[in-house]
């Protein structure tokens, strides 16, 4: 697939929903080594809600999708991840501004768009232990599918495994911010939670366009 | 988790049920029951918003009434409000002299404070931003950006809520209550966790004859896990790091905060501060105020924290102004 | 045993010293600092002297202060002041207008404030006696002189302060003091037991999902010991029985204390309080005071208490005036 | 023996102290069924301060040796059981006035003046298992042994006896006082811990009496 209309790509929060949902536990455990464990919580809460705003709203276009599910997570979870996918939302549907359909070039500015305004906002710089060293990766691994013509779904795919790869390599980074930041040396050799919480957006956006091209 | 609740879910909102129940000096804005204001704004007053996550009474919204605070956004257990929140707080609690955003150093509110006041601003509100850190544990002499708010911006609220009573302006406001906010320090010692109740486990184990120095509000790793010492040690190794950051000379006069994480009783905060007194007496510093009690907590968290102010001549007549909250009284002398 | 402390031995006296530290207010008879009494007497005025075992605090000696009580004997943890301790505390309290003894039904305080009584008249110190018991839990109707003393003693340390200070004599703050009695009816429930620093072990066992309805503040037995149900629940099944014994009609006022055993943090005593409200809505009963903390203590026990005080037209002035202590403060309206 | 002298007599105190020392824990643990668990440390406290007390007295008459064992008890252990052996050894004083020896029948009006004081203070009736359900017995059976002219050891060795059937006895009685009377039914088939208390006196008196009878 080279596009996707907006009423499909509505589609995907339904998926996200049920899947943080699923890491719930997982995540609560993640956030308890070196955090407060509330991140399960918190994504579980802050993806429903973007499900039900999106699902209430009547064909909307796709940056009011990215907009909506942003001002919902925002309202509903507050907290540090929270309020960073709020504002990656946010910051994405801009870039999606006026687009009818999402094609890899859209896919690509609306993470690259996402990556920034989450480093602005948390103020946090690559190598830092934050979800931004798995966003930055995923954002510019769609770039370069875009200048290769990649499908959406390949485009996807190639992303999912950039952001695993670089949830994998988080291990070796030292948290400098957030309560994680406390642990300092103890918080290597552990995948950052909020890095977690980025491959699993990466993973759902790769099974929704699988799942779309396997028909 | 053995805790008096019903449906975890529930836990702030009925809690706040209970507290507008209880105290009708307090209501809330914009019908959201988390974004808690005074119900009685003073007219050309600097406003004084706080907020910040559920699970520490009094903090944040306690500290709400005459001569202290005028809102809080209420989080969830342990999660920042959210901007919108904050924001609502904010244009009630707003009455033309503007407002100053007062809370503690955690990402999660800091990034929703930030973008309140940005929203704010759009309003034509002008927002100022003062931002506790207190927590000597949680970061080294240098780093003190990074450390964490805790049971210290007490007297933050102090200061600011009666430099604004004077009907100081923002800006002088924001002055005096940096300046406290520079000269007050605190460490904590826990032991035992607390349970979130949504989460319904503790967060982290802690060895039967164990403390933990330094540990955080939510549990956050402090300086040294160790057995438990007689409390006049403990106390000891606490003050001495609070007094290496505040180089005291003879006659030096303080204001001293001893705070119960939630767990531990009153009596064993007593005989803490005999010890402090003591090593305070040692080091020529008078004691000028002391509190003594439950001021930030962890829930059913046990241990408790020590924080000092080290007071000028500009800072304590705001100390010792008169308060009454629903959580917190004081009679001036 | 993880408590905060030195010797255990020296668990009282050493909570005292900080006391005496923090709080200027107060001092000891006699060079026993467990001889506790206000440091600014008035002048004949009738004084309130209680007492009674450690481990309670703020009770019994938290109330000591302006327009409450003029002293309290000091017991070791759960055990009574002596008789001579009371005496002293009786001599430095007496103004020439008499004394008033008010403390909770414990054989042991009974006998103790007794012979100091006898003491005191050999010295032509008036005294007259208010004995709170206030836990319906603990014997049935009819049979209320075997019920003990718990967190009720507050309304009646209130009213017997405020009559006290209203220079009212002796009889007559006797008087008004047995009305309160009379009128109040408290209900606890416990979660945990709690440690004598002396003894080093909790002094029973409770299963890890249980309460026990009614339990006293020494871990005396309840009325039901069975699965922790949620707090909904429990609160009705505490006011179900101080609803029936103060046959409410409609428009009856009441003072509410909400009082934390100690370990249970103050968001679940609102959580709790919020239910109370509803069910006296449900009665037709306005609460016209509420206190909602910890007033009366097993140090960190787990649980709290409902205190109920059915208000009248010379009641409820009397609760509503001003005090200030060390340990308590309210502003009158 | 018919008579011993006051000096001799003082020779109680250090053993009662003992005693009750080497008792501390099975206190605490008789008085943690049904009560708050003190009554070891009370009793301890109690009988080390008299023992101190009649120790730091020159030549002390028997009157005032339990004067001030009674004032120093009330002094060191004023719980329920501390008060009421206070009260107990303050009017034994006031039986013994005058007397410069120990016999049967001062031990007898010692023990009668004793349980008088503690029920009067208690306001306890027999029967309601207390302390009381032990003393009476003691001072009956110490009247009855004055009566047959036994010698102190005999007496002291009935009393003892006596005392045990006594404590046994309180089983069978439902608490009426104190923290115990909350436990009602529950207190039934548990031995009274005050009265315990007045068993173990009763028992050193005698071991004391044996122990100079054997010379
Ligand atoms: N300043 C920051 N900028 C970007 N990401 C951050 C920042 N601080 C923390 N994070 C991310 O947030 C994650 C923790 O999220 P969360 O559990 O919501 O935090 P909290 O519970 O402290 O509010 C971390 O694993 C990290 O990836
Ligand atoms: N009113 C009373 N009169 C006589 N003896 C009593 C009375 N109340 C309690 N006792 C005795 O006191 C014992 C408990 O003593 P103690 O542990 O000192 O009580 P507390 O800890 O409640 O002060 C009981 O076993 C009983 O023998
Ligand atoms: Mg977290
Ligand atoms: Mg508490
Ligand atoms: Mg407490
Ligand atoms: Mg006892």
């Amino acid at each position: 697939m080279q596009t996707l209309d907006a009423k499909t790509v509505a589609g995907l929060f339904p998926r996200l929903a049920a899947r943080f949902e699923a890491e719930r536990d997982a995540l609560i455990e993640l956030d308890s080594k070196v955090g407060d464990s509330d991140l399960g919580l918190t994504m579980a809460k802050a993806f429903r809600a973007a499900s039900e705003a999106v699902g209430a709203l009547d064909a909307p276009d796709l940056s009011t999708q990215m907009k909506t599910a942003g001002a919902a997570i925002a309202k509903a979870a507050p907290s540090t991840m929270g309020t960073l996918m709020a504002t990656g939302f946010l910051r994405g549907s801009k870039a999606l501004d006026g687009a009818a359909a999402l094609d890899v070039a859209g896919l690509a500015a609306f993470w690259d768009a996402y990556a920034n305004g989450v480093a602005m906002r948390g103020k946090a710089a690559l190598g830092d232990k934050t979800v931004l060293d798995v966003l930055d990766p995923i954002a510019r691994r769609c770039e370069a599918e875009a200048g290769k013509g990649a499908s959406l779904e390949e485009a996807c795919a190639a992303a999912a495994k950039a952001a695993a790869d670089a949830l994998e390599a988080t291990r070796d980074l030292v948290a400098q911010h957030g309560k994680a930041a406390a642990f300092q040396e103890k918080s290597r050799g552990l995948q950052d939670a909020g890095g977690t919480v980025a491959c699993i957006l990466a993973d759902e956006f790769n099974g929704f366009m699988q799942a779309l091209a396997a028909g | 988790m053995k805790k008096f609740l019903n449906n975890p879910e529930d836990f702030v909102d009925e809690m706040l049920e209970g507290i507008y129940r209880a105290h009708p000096e307090v209501t809330f804005a914009d019908g959201d029951m988390r974004c808690f204001v005074t119900a009685n704004p003073v007219p050309g007053k600097v406003g004084i918003v706080t907020g910040g996550g559920s699970g520490h009474l009094p903090l944040f919204l306690g500290y709400v009434g005459k001569n202290m605070l005028d809102g809080a956004g209420v989080g969830g257990v342990f999660q920042s409000p959210s901007s919108d929140q904050l924001l609502s707080v904010t244009k009630y609690v707003d009455q033309g002299a503007g407002v100053l955003y007062l809370y503690g150093n955690y990402t999660g509110d800091i990034m929703n404070f930030d973008m309140a006041g940005e929203l704010a601003e759009l309003d034509d509100i002008e927002t100022a931003t003062v931002v506790g850190n207190d927590d000597v544990a949680s970061s080294v002499v240098g780093e003190e950006h990074k450390r964490r708010g805790v049971a210290g911006i007490f007297f933050l609220y102090k200061v600011a809520g009666a430099a604004a009573a004077q009907m100081k302006p923002l800006a002088e406001v924001k002055r005096l209550t940096e300046k406290a906010k520079d000269r007050v320090r605190t460490m904590g010692v826990a032991l035992s966790p607390c349970i979130v109740p949504e989460v319904g486990k503790p967060s982290f184990q802690i060895g039967d004859d164990e403390m933990e120095i330094g540990m955080g509000i939510h549990g956050e790793p402090g300086i040294t896990r160790k057995a438990l010492e007689p409390v006049d040690a403990v106390v000891k190794e606490m003050a001495d790091r609070i007094f290496a950051e505040q180089s005291y000379v003879d006659g030096d006069e303080v204001a001293v905060l001893m705070n119960g994480l939630g767990g531990t009783p009153l009596e064993e905060l007593y005989i803490a501060y005999r010890r402090l007194g003591q090593l305070l007496d040692d080091e020529g510093v008078t004691i000028r105020h002391v509190w003594l009690g439950e001021f930030a907590t962890s829930m059913e968290m046990a241990g408790f924290s020590i924080s000092i102010l080290k007071l000028d001549d500009e800072l304590e007549p705001l100390i010792a102004a008169e308060v009454d909250t629903p959580f917190f009284k004081h009679f001036a002398g």
